[in-house]
């Protein structure tokens, strides 16, 4: 099968379900995505080790290919955008917004970019796909999101051209690779002999794009302020899967292009990221808006898998694309709990809240296990994901373990610190409806997949090890 | 058929768990923890017969399921062994599980989520299964992190009230802390052996041992021994058990005195064979188990609420079972476990049997003169708090006694120090037993028509447990007649010297020192409460040293003052300040981009006329340059 | 006599041309333009390019001269006087106007035009009938498209200079 | 009439068209009623169209005039746009003065 026939798929549900109108808009996109995820496992259950891939010329001067391929880890990556896409969707449907049409067709649009992405192994062709995916999100947050109208657009703009503008060194560092090899191909500009000075440069310059959009401290200030800004599809595709599209091309690309200067800077970036991760679990402990609060957690894990990518070991990478997932898939049930407080208290204030666990103990359950499964309990899905990046750093050296261990119980004690203040506590007078059907579904969901991964890892890492010990091969040559 | 019941030992407690927490609402109060019982006590059945198998067998049966785990070289399978330790640990487990599950159902009868109480507790048996029964040291890890989580949720089980789940938080958050040092220790012996299986790495110990693997496993060592501090409660990170007294009572008994604080001792047992090549590191656990029973003890001599007392000595008894450990007799840290899982359950039973009563009063200057109106409680309470203080012929006496011995052979300081908290715990334990049982009421009046002795599902377990505190020793008596010893002989490859049968002088002066330290305490706590009639001071009468000790040593306003509030302010000042401090950083790009631009921005002053002047300046000067240059 | 002819025209072109420009009532400005283009219609006529001086005519004096003179009297703009410049933009303005002459002459020297290798080769190519063939056979699809751009161009006009409703 | 170029010269046809493009800018640069610059736009192309006619007949190429008439016919266009924009503008505004015109500032 044809690894194009998912982006078309994508396009052409985002325009279908424009014109489909307000009413017809939910549906329609919920149709397109359950038949991209329809196909990715289809594409996935073609594979065999090889990888497929798809090239057209795209511009002949200078020499750009529309060229897709995917191998093991490009796969992971589309299926949890394809996987995570119906579930997106789904923490909306039940929630009325104006302009449903445009609303859908977006994050359809933003999925074809995603994946897109995820795929491309041009690099001029993965450069426009990485920006066309900050578009739509704009749109989204700036139309759709909380506060007022100024503020988040302010907010969104600071977004935009943050990471607008670290993206632009990156497009530096790919013309400037074109100019030595001839080439956009991904092959090509990992055999693109470059001198140490210039593997810095580039590494650098990749750096910039990928610690903004992550994001890596002290990178990250954008992050917050648009997560809460955000509505809460918009969140989940900026925290789910935009930041895996950073963690994604941080393997893909940076590390295989340039590594030597990725093993000379690997103390300054792995010390960034664990400071990230310590940082942010300390901030979140005093924020009192809720999603502001999983923002910072989110710095705190993506920093954690940063870590685990720039191990430059076998198992760091590998816990990296586990952990990948697993927060992709963590962090919906997360934020979709923070929605669910938030459309029956109509506050986002940690203080404002209390006593939900005597209302709804269905809700206690669901949105525990997904705490649970953020602060790494054995047998969820991101506890098998820390620890093999743990051990990745542990072969780095025993430090790095530690300090990035100390997340352990500082996870544990900001998480358990706001889910004592959200959910226990006397019993509020404001009524607390519980899960209904739709909600329930999420949950269920995103619970069956961590705990089976949790549980059964053995799939992804086999689908990704072989293309991670290619990246390997080529960061260790 | 090994494969599914050894299987179905794991699933009874979880389909319990699961049918609890799904439906457990709608099946009324008291079928849950019917259900409860009986997966528990399926599971306990099950390590029943596997027991008597191996008994005559002697073979470990192992189950592999599926790769849990893969990393670069090596892999984690899913799977489990059940030897002689794993055994023995089940059949405690289950065994003293299954007596307070029974408890349970009359303790936890009037409370309005007593479906959810079961739930947890069979997922605390669950996890306490994977634990005792793991076949390598990350499967041992889910045990080990569950049954840290059902302790959390457990000890916050009466959510409404936020102290406690601030309780529930720190234990959770201390457990953590000793998780990472027991993740950090499992990492380096995997990074030296490529492997996490216990018989793996037996014999990788057994074969190479270079100087620098063997500093490694110092480290490895001693992480391992962070782990085992913070889930067994030693100094420093002890002080989240006698917090944890918040839960129900069943629950202190269950987890936090016989079960779970217990899976250090377990762990570092199961590791034998490490330890034993790390003598540093032996002598250290030994030096914080001697300490942290003299120090918890001295704290236990002074605490009223009787929960607390009881945790103190938890906390004591463990510090005793690893001076064992630490001087490398494991067995008689594994025997003094399981004579305290005996009598520190029905303490902790029969505390909760008189809280039952005293309709939820803990504090002992409220209580008194219970023992004619709940004599069964009493009877069992004195029988364990005999056993307790090492008063022959209870159980505690014989498993006591040989760790005191073990000391003196090894570091006659340790053993003072041993000593003196054998002396306070007896000293304490009587103090409790007079306090609450003897001389008059000191409750209010309503209390006093409430009292009643409790319902048979509460005092059939105490009463085996109280039998079981009176004959447990027998299965490790002195002189070489031990059976604990031969029966886990297996799991200590033959490195310890077999004990030669026959009287040794030594050995029974020994005895009776302990027998005499053992009386000293009783007696000095009978001439203070009972001769005296001492009732302990309201809170703010005590002073001088006792006033250190009533707030343990300050340690907890310590741990605060050193850590939590730093990091509290470190947050703030995170928060507030580097924040605005690395936004302003990023704004100001933009200020200068801004500032940069004024000068611009001037020629854009919108008169179109000067656009149009403009453009034909700049269309001739680019002809010029295009074509006249 | 050709060249009598053509500085004839060429004066006329030039001076009404900047009658056009300096004149300061827009009627005469209009008027001006109109005599310029028919002198620029002659010019073609010189060249022999007839259809050319004809369309020019019809398009110029007939169709956007009245638009031109509809607007100013729809406008009422005749006896507006317009403000002068600023002297300042004005000598501004004269010697952008100089430069630009300056440099695109200086072009046309520097491309160094050669004018003897002219040879009027007795073919016929600009009559009617060749100009109509070449345009509706080599230039068709642009030759459609200039009707598409006409059509949009009125739409356009129509829909711009509409009142829009109040709301 | 063919050898008109032999006699008057390509030469002075280019100064011609040249001044009255000009003559044109001029008007542009100098004028503040936006009709008139219009207007002098109108000049500027007839002065394109006039030399695109003249070499048209020098390279005896049919093309050049083909493009006159296209030139024609966009010239027709813009007119008309214009104007709209025009007319618009001073209903709005109320006048046409270009210097009043600035809304662009940025």
């Amino acid at each position: 099968m044809n690894i194009a026939i998912i982006l078309i798929i994508l396009l052409v549900g985002a325009i279908l379900t424009y014109l489909s109108g307000n009413r017809w808009a939910p549906k329609v996109a919920m149709l397109f995505a359950i038949i991209t995820a329809i196909f990715s496992i289809a594409l996935l259950l073609e594979y065999h080790n090889t990888g497929t891939s798809f090239s057209v010329q795209w511009i002949n001067n200078p020499s750009v290919m529309f060229s897709l391929k995917a191998d093991g880890l490009s796969l992971i990556m589309v299926l949890l955008t394809s996987v995570l896409l119906p579930i997106i969707l789904l923490t909306a449907v039940s929630h009325t917004v104006p302009y449903e049409k445009l609303l859908y067709s977006l994050i359809l649009f933003m999925a074809f970019a995603m994946t897109g992405v995820f795929l491309s192994s041009d690099a001029l062709l993965y450069y426009v796909f990485w920006e066309l995916s900050l578009i739509p999100i704009y749109f989204i947050v700036v139309l759709w999101g909380n506060g007022s109208m100024s503020k988040r657009r302010r907010s969104a703009l600071t977004f935009f051209i943050y990471t607008f503008a670290g993206s632009l060194f990156m497009l530096g560092a790919i013309i400037y690779l074109y100019t030595k090899t001839g080439s956009f191909q991904l092959y090509d500009l990992y055999n693109a002999n470059l001198s140490d000075t210039e593997q810095l440069w580039i590494f650098l310059a990749f750096f910039f794009a990928y610690a903004i959009k992550i994001p890596i401290f002290p990178f990250h200030t954008w992050q917050a302020n648009v997560y809460q800004k955000a509505p809460l599809v918009g969140t989940l595709l900026l925290g789910a899967l935009m930041s895996k599209m950073a963690l994604y091309s941080a393997l893909r690309w940076q590390l295989p292009i340039a590594p030597h200067a990725a093993h000379s800077m690997q103390t300054v970036v792995l010390t960034l990221s664990i400071i990230g991760v310590i940082y942010g679990s300390i901030v979140a402990l005093k924020q009192d808006n809720l999603k502001r609060f999983f923002a910072y957690a989110s710095l705190a894990h993506v920093g954690f898998i940063a870590a685990g990518i720039y191990a430059l070991t076998l198992d760091g990478l590998q816990g990296a694309v586990l952990l990948m997932v697993a927060h992709g898939f963590g962090i919906v049930g997360l934020f979709f709990g923070s929605e669910v407080i938030y459309r029956r208290f109509n506050t986002p204030l940690i203080s404002q809240m209390g006593g939900i666990k005597g209302q709804a103990p269905k809700f206690t359950i669901a949105f525990f296990l997904m705490i649970m499964a953020s602060i790494t309990i054995p047998l969820s899905f991101n506890f098998v994901g820390e620890l093999t990046i743990m051990y990745g750093l542990y072969q780095v050296s025993i430090w790095y373990t530690i300090l990035i261990g100390t997340s352990m119980f500082l996870g544990a004690f900001f998480m358990l610190h706001m889910y004592q203040l959200v959910m226990l506590g006397e019993v509020r007078k404001k009524p607390f409806a519980d899960l209904t059907v739709n909600e329930g579904i999420v949950f269920i969901l995103l619970t069956a997949v961590l705990l089976f991964f949790g549980l059964y890892s053995k799939p992804i890492v086999d689908l990704a090890s072989p293309s991670l010990q290619e990246i390997l091969m080529y960061v260790n040559r | 058929m090994e494969t599914g019941l050894v299987l179905l030992l794991l699933i009874f407690p979880l389909v319990g768990f699961l049918i609890n927490l799904s439906v457990g609402k709608k099946i009324g109060r008291s079928l849950p923890g019917i259900i409860a019982t009986a997966a528990v006590t399926g599971s306990f059945a099950i390590s029943l017969f596997y027991f008597i198998q191996i008994l005559s067998t002697g073979q470990a049966i192992e189950v592999h399921l599926f790769q849990w785990v893969a990393f670069g070289e090596f892999s984690v399978n899913l799977a489990f062994v059940l030897d002689q330790l794993s055994l023995l640990w089940l059949l405690v487990v289950t065994g003293i599980g299954t007596l307070i599950h029974i408890y349970s159902i009359g303790y936890m009868h009037d409370d309005e989520n007593v479906d959810r109480f079961f739930s947890y507790l069979n997922l605390f048996i669950f996890f306490m299964i994977v634990l005792v029964t793991a076949n390598n040291l990350l499967v041992m890890f889910i045990g080990w992190e569950g049954v840290g989580l059902c302790s959390y949720l457990l000890i916050g089980f009466w959510y409404k009230n936020q102290q406690f789940n601030d309780a529930a938080k720190k234990a959770f958050i201390m457990n953590r802390i000793g998780d990472l040092g027991f993740l950090t220790g499992v990492f380096t012996l995997a990074y030296l052996f490529k492997t996490v299986d216990f018989a793996t790495l037996k014999l990788a110990l057994s074969t190479t041992t270079t100087p620098e693997t063997s500093a490694l496993l110092g480290v490895a060592a001693f992480c391992l021994f962070i782990g085992a501090m913070g889930k067994s409660a030693q100094i420093p990170l002890y002080t989240w058990l006698p917090d944890a007294m918040a839960g129900p009572t069943p629950v202190s008994a269950l987890i936090h005195a016989a079960t779970m604080v217990t899976a250090g001792i377990f762990m570092i047992t199961r590791l034998n064979f490490l330890f034993d090549l790390t003598p540093d590191i032996q002598y250290f656990i030994a030096i914080i188990g001697a300490v942290t029973a003299l120090f918890a003890a001295s704290i236990g001599i002074v605490q009223t609420d009787i929960k607390k007392v009881l945790a103190y000595s938890t906390v004591s008894q463990l510090g005793l079972m690893f001076l064992a450990l630490g001087l490398g007799a494991y067995q008689i840290a594994v025997f003094h476990v399981i004579t305290h899982a005996f009598f520190k359950a029905c303490l902790f039973l029969g505390s909760g049997s008189v809280i039952h009563a005293m309709g939820g009063e803990q504090d002992m200057r409220k209580m008194g003169g219970l023992k004619g109106v709940m004599s069964i409680t009493y009877i069992t309470f004195l029988v364990s708090t005999l056993s307790i203080s090492g008063i022959p012929p209870f159980a505690g006496f014989f498993s006591k006694d040989e760790i005191m011995l073990v000391a003196f052979q090894n570091s006659p300081i340790l053993w003072v120090v041993a000593m003196l908290a054998s002396l306070l715990t007896a000293f304490y334990m009587f103090r409790v037993l007079y306090l609450t049982f003897f001389k008059e009421f000191r409750g209010t009046s309503e209390q006093k028509k409430h009292l009643h002795e409790s319902p048979s599902s509460m005092t059939m377990p105490l009463i085996v447990l109280g039998v079981l505190a009176t004959v447990g020793g027998l299965i490790s008596l002195p002189f070489g007649y031990s059976w604990l010893n031969n029966y886990l002989s297996p799991i200590f490859s033959g490195s310890d010297v077999v004990e030669a049968h026959g009287f040794s002088t030594e050995q029974m002066v020994f005895m009776g020192v302990s027998t005499l330290i053992a009386l000293i305490g009783m007696s000095l706590a009978y001439y203070k409460y009972m001769t005296k009639s001492t009732v302990p001071e309201e809170d703010e009468k005590i002073t001088g040293f006792a006033k250190v000790l009533y707030n343990k040593y300050y340690i907890d306003e310590i741990y605060n003052t050193i850590f939590i509030k730093p990091i509290y302010a470190m947050s703030n000042f995170f928060n507030s300040i580097v924040e605005s401090i690395i936004t302003g950083v990023v704004f100001g790009f933009a200020l200068i981009a801004k500032g940069l631009s004024a000068p611009a921005k001037a020629l854009q002053n919108g008169s179109v006329g000067f656009y149009l002047s403009f453009f034909v300046v700049a269309f001739c000067l680019l002809i010029i340059c295009l074509f006249l240059v | 006599m050709i060249t009598i002819i053509f500085y004839i025209l060429a004066t006329i072109t030039l001076g009404t041309g900047i009658l056009t420009v300096l004149a300061k009532n827009p009627i005469h400005s209009a008027v001006y333009m109109v005599v310029c283009f028919f002198s620029i219609a002659g010019h073609f006529l010189m060249l022999n390019a007839q259809f050319l001086s004809v369309v020019h005519i019809i398009v110029y004096t007939g169709a956007i001269m009245i638009l031109l003179l509809f607007t100013l009297m729809l406008m009422n703009l005749s006896d507006q006087h317009e403000p002068k410049k600023k002297v300042a933009s004005r000598i501004a303005a004269a010697v952008s106007v100089c430069l630009t002459a300056i440099v695109i002459l200086a072009v046309f020297l520097k491309a160094n035009v050669v004018i003897e290798s002219y040879k009027a080769e007795n073919i016929d190519f600009q009559s009617v009938q060749v100009i109509g063939q070449v345009l509706l056979d080599e230039y068709m699809v642009p030759f459609e498209f200039a009707s598409i751009l006409l059509i949009t161009a009125m739409i356009g006009a129509v829909l711009i200079s509409k009142r829009e409703k109040k709301a | 009439m063919l050898d008109i170029l032999e006699q008057v010269g390509i030469n002075n046809y280019i100064y011609l068209s040249t001044l009255l493009f000009c003559v044109g800018v001029l008007g542009i640069l100098y004028r503040r009623s936006t009709i008139v610059m219009l207007m002098s736009v109108e000049l500027m192309l007839a002065a394109a169209n006039l030399l695109l006619a003249v070499f048209s007949v020098y390279h005896q190429d049919v093309s050049g005039q083909v493009f006159v008439i296209f030139a024609m016919a966009v010239a027709a266009a813009e007119v008309a746009v214009g104007l709209a924009i025009l007319v618009s503008i001073y209903r709005n505004i109320g006048s046409i003065d270009i210097d009043k015109l600035k809304n662009l500032k940025g």
